[in-house]
């Protein structure tokens, strides 16, 4: 036949586990045991907690403006749980769950949303990135950690991560591209939050769905409810399995909703309206968590309790040290915006290093530069 | 024309120019409804409609190279990259084609835009919301770059910029958006693009800057007249490309002193380009070397050190005084 | 269903009309008269001609390395015959038969390749633009007039071309999801000659068409055989046409060969067999659209050993014409690498342009610049 | 070691990298079974097949953004790409996490990458394939910037960016890939970058270039010598980034007349920072104001213009002459 349709090799999914009234697709379900269950809804209390705090210190004045994560802990989560602490992590900025789970310290991300470079410093012990500012840049990082892993060959898999509104960026295609072309084990995860600050999804692109996309690379791709975080577990977990045993990469669209004005300096009522957000509520994620497991006897009113107990000492302890750190060295120390440019400080750096020093009245000799020997060695 | 600040300024040749020129369309991330994340697109896009006033996808090439084309096509595109940082992703299509294409057709296709970026540090950012990097397109031939410093040159620039007939980068220091507010005349202004302004007369040193930097470098006039008697020269450049080098030399043949202030990285920086410029046309009148207060060769921290990196008053003292007692 | 595939509300199409033996399908075969058939074919071989005559000059070091256009005319000229004059044509740089049918003067394709800009200058009276070098870099430039016709309303449309490789770049993601989001009149047709330089496609990208990029922006997407001179015509005819009535973009993928060397710089034989190129020049576009005409009398021996004739004629007229032209100003003055970068020439230049005339040792006040009011007057 | 030309003292480097180092790999558009658009690449691909030798799709911005992720999972990624005009495509990888992983993470992720290009004119190409920005780089902090001058600096500098621990740019004047031949040492050596050479010593006149234009620099040597009796100092800088400032004082120091020479454009070109800095540190040295003997400011002609454009031992020995007679 000279004119026909173009069969497509591949089909993209839709897959929901837990509804928004907190029922649950039996077939699907994933057999979790109940202290991960319980586990996993700890991580997501303690993210909204945090996010809720940082939202009351960013008032404060006591941190600059920061895009708040609450609403996408089932995303973050029910993905990062999937990896392996020595799998790579490549989050964008909403993943606060993530980052806690993976060992960020608040304390650390305090720090960061003060405004120092130590708040990106990753944690011993697993291979993550810090917050990525430019959109959609951090995923052909990703490609390219998928890349290495082929070519060492020790199995490890990435994950990333990336909004509705990134997905237009030509780096966003050319990660995808790479990804599938070289067949890396990289889970591109998108948090399809329907909003680009004040950008919605209709005015980002021309498609129903963002998924379909993996039809342009030859790649599997599934969207999924992203407020149910047992089925960003479920699909995530596919996800991983294929990547690491060798099939590439995947793309999941995860839909939710930004809660939240985009960052604190984000005013939403000049694009949409209350009432769409105020139906988005019922179907955030916690909510319908804490019924499932309620359902199931894994959790209880007590428990929650206990947990927004221990929450809350832990944040006060990490809201005063972080405070108490910016007061000390390395923090008070201006001249730290010279310590880690490179391995070694060239001529230049050095010479300008004392001329701040100088201006700042500070004693150069008494504040040695620190990026000493182990760095240089890490890297050489 | 009530007292107003940079923000409000920029909105007003913004409106002035849409409302003048059909063939004036503004685009850019969250312009629209959202009026810009400074709010510089106030009510452009209720009065105009979304067919001038264009939220597009978030894609900076594709803002930069969609407004080419535009440009082509016969409109005249004032397109937005939300921060200066974000403009890198647009690089290629700035410096291949923006700046090229009336070389390339010898006249023939011209990309008569505009493209608004707030630039700079002071407000409190993450990382790469507070970069000031115009040497780079000094450095691209065919572009213009104009860095207005207060509310009235802001509102002549965009004027200008607007009008003019070839791409024209337009770097909006974010820090002065709502730092002061000033008289602007009833009446459309524009400035000449390639022109300086001599903001006060004075014999002893010339102080140059542009651009957010302008306030450290009135602060230290002030000083300086204050504590050491001296009144400085202060030149406004307003125009990075093509930079005026005539007013700089005038300048410093007279004075033999000088100091040059920006917040960008200082090598390869405008500072470095004023100084060859002084040493090829007045080396003879030099009495000491001319010191650049800039920003240092590393990325500009985040808020917490932003401070310490940014040349202010206190900076531009110091450097002016071992300048004048050399 | 909680688990379910995803229904694509678009499907992308295959379609070829005349097959590479020369037999027409009845049902598809495009009604043309008879004189714009035969006309098809002289630009088709006026553009191989000019093609292999090329290669010569550049062998005897009269030009410049150039790409070669030979087995790209179906695509070029198929889809460029429906544009009208004041419709935008944005090429990237095999488009030879479509320069010279949009009214380029050989001569001064000549000078181009003799590596002057003065060659890059279009014609009066039509809507083009030159040569894009940086691949991919013009189709966002298409994107804009689309956007900008929809501003204008004047019912103009756009045609761009690019290569398999291009579809590689960001700027390609970024411009048809421009033109979708933006419904830009913009016709997106690929000239998939199977290679970017040594790169084969099933290296540029995991999936098996390029035409099924087009459901990732929901654009109708039609590949078909780019040696099919029909098949090309009524694809983009179409799409010229749901263009101009506000329909919108649509991916065209024209299915061809690279027949040639990348450039006159590259060697093949380093990366493909000739044997796999062998097997394509029985497919060449030219020979069944002779057979084609033949059949249907529309064209004889006789007129095509006129139309050779003619050709040479001209070809050696370009020739002597552009070997002329760069003995005299403006091509024979370097000082003409100032005239035209800006409207005026700011102070640095001018003093830069009387460096180099001292250097050379000419005398600018007798070559003013001639960036004159006129282009000023133009851009303002 | 037979003498040899810059494109395969490069290829020896990469070959002895690759074999040294199995974190090694080199990556880039047509450097596989093609062996590179100039051969530079060749024979790795049939050594180490196309796991350590990868033909990436054509994306500039995903190949160095790939190579960092790579250099980010411990691997030392060695990218091309295939001319500096394309490299803006990536700038903003480049500039954004390239030279600032390091810093950002105090330490803890870095991106030992480089970055491999043909820069320069000289080969009678088309439009965007004789591109000279390094000063681009140079303005960027978090990078290294070096250029060799021939097949011994080219083969010592490859080495020493492969096992620097931050990214290096490591620009190729594609003129003279092969332009002429020399001798290479038995053994691996490599140059300290930020370490500039003096291949000429003399007192009248300094003399500083790297890359391509080190031949004008030594052809105007030579005719100095021949027909003015004067001996010129010359510095090879072969660090764009960081720059010797040293070296170049003490000379300048010494000699009090200057001119440098680079193909890129002038305007904050890394001329205008090498004013700058003998400006601030040897001012009073000099007698004479410093040429800039450059590229122009507009866009490198296509290659029909192209040599007016371009320095050369003429232009050189003009500027040298005006310098030593004012
Ligand atoms: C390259 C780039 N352009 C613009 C911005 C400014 N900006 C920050 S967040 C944002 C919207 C991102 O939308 P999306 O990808 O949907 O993520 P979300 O914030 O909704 O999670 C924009 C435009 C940026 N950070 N980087
Ligand atoms: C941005 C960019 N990168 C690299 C090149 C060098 N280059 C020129 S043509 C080409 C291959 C293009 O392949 P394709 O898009 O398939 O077009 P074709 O040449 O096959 O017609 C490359 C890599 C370029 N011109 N521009
Ligand atoms: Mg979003
Ligand atoms: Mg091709």
């Amino acid at each position: 036949m000279p004119r026909k349709p173009i069969e497509l090799p591949m089909q993209v999914e839709y897959m929901s586990i837990l509804d928004d009234t907190g029922e649950v697709d039996k077939e699907l379900e994933p057999k979790v045991e109940a202290a991960q269950l319980k586990d996993m809804f700890r991580w997501m209390l303690y993210a909204r907690r945090v996010d809720e705090r940082l939202l009351k210190l960013q008032r404060q004045g006591r941190i600059g403006t920061f895009p708040q994560a609450t609403g996408h802990e089932a995303i973050s989560l029910g993905s990062a749980i999937n990896l392996k602490p020595d799998d790579w992590h490549v989050p964008a900025y909403r993943e606060l769950a993530g980052f806690l789970y993976r060992g960020w310290t608040l304390e650390g991300i305090l720090i960061y949303w003060m405004g120092f470079e130590e708040g990106a410093r990753p944690p011993e012990g697993v291979n993550d990135t810090p917050i990525a500012v430019p959109i959609a840049s951090q995923l052909l990082h990703a490609a390219g950690m998928g890349m290495a892993a082929n070519i060492v060959g020790d199995k490890k898999v990435v994950m990333t991560y990336f909004g509705d509104g990134a997905t237009s960026e030509g780096d966003c295609h050319e990660a995808l591209n790479f990804a599938s072309v070289f067949q890396a084990p990289v889970i591109f995860v998108c948090l399809n939050n329907q909003y680009a600050i004040s950008v919605p999804l209709s005015k980002q692109m021309h498609c129903e769905t963002i998924v379909q996309r993996a039809v342009a690379y030859g790649m599997p791709g599934i969207k999924v409810d992203g407020n149910d975080i047992l089925a960003v577990y479920v699909a995530t977990k596919e996800a991983v399995e294929r990547a690491r045993s060798g099939g590439g990469p995947t793309l999941v669209e995860c839909l939710t909703y930004r809660y939240t004005p985009h960052t604190t300096a984000d005013d939403p009522s000049r694009y949409r309206s209350d009432e769409e957000t105020q139906r988005w509520v019922a179907k955030e994620p916690l909510i319908r968590f804490e019924k499932y497991l309620k359902n199931k006897n894994v959790l209880n009113d007590a428990d929650i309790k206990k947990m927004d107990e221990e929450i809350e000492v832990r944040i006060n302890e990490a809201i005063i040290a972080a405070e108490e750190a910016t007061k000390k060295p390395p923090l008070s120390d201006p001249l730290a915006m010279f310590d880690y440019l490179y391995a070694d400080l060239p001529q230049n750096l050095q010479e300008q290093r004392e001329e701040l020093a100088k201006a700042l009245g500070l004693n150069t000799s008494e504040t040695e530069p620190r990026n000493a020997a182990t760095s240089a060695r890490r890297g050489a | 024309m009530p007292e107003m600040n940079m923000a409000k300024a920029i909105n007003l040749a913004l409106h002035e120019a849409m409302d003048r020129d059909s063939r004036v369309i503004v685009m850019g991330e969250d312009i629209g409804p959202d009026e810009g994340v400074f709010r510089v697109t106030e009510g452009l896009w209720k009065k105009h409609g979304e067919k001038r006033v264009i939220d597009t996808p978030l894609a900076e090439s594709g803002i930069v190279g969609a407004a080419i084309g535009m440009a082509l096509y016969g409109l005249r595109p004032v397109a937005e990259i939300q921060f200066a940082g974000f403009e890198y992703y647009a690089f290629h299509q700035i410096e291949m084609h923006a700046g090229r294409y009336r070389n390339r057709t010898r006249g023939k296709l011209t990309v008569p835009m505009v493209l608004r970026c707030p630039s700079g540090g002071g407000i409190r950012a993450i990382e790469h919301h507070s970069e000031s990097r115009e040497a780079i397109y000094a450095h691209s031939p065919g572009l213009k770059v104009v860095i207005p410093s207060g509310p009235r040159s802001a509102r002549a620039l965009l004027h200008a910029a607007i009008q003019d007939p070839d791409p024209v980068i337009y770097y909006e220091p974010k820090a002065l958006y709502r730092l002061f507010k000033e008289n602007v005349p009833e009446t459309i202004e524009t400035l000449p693009i390639g022109r300086a302004q001599v903001i006060q007369e004075g014999s002893e040193i010339t102080l140059i800057s542009y651009g957010a930097t302008v306030r450290a470098m009135i602060d230290a006039a002030e000083i300086l007249e204050e504590e050491d008697g001296v009144k400085a020269e202060m030149i406004d450049l307003l125009s990075i490309a093509p930079l005026d080098t005539e007013t700089i030399l005038n300048s410093v043949r007279k004075t033999g002193r000088c100091v040059v202030i920006h917040e960008g990285p200082r090598t390869c920086g405008i500072g470095s380009e004023v100084v060859a410029r002084i040493n090829e046309g007045a080396l003879l009148y030099l009495e000491a070397p001319i010191k650049r207060v800039t920003g240092y060769d590393v990325p500009i921290p985040y808020f917490a050190r932003e401070k310490a990196y940014l040349p202010d008053g206190d900076k531009v003292v110091s450097a002016a005084r071992e300048v004048l007692s050399f």
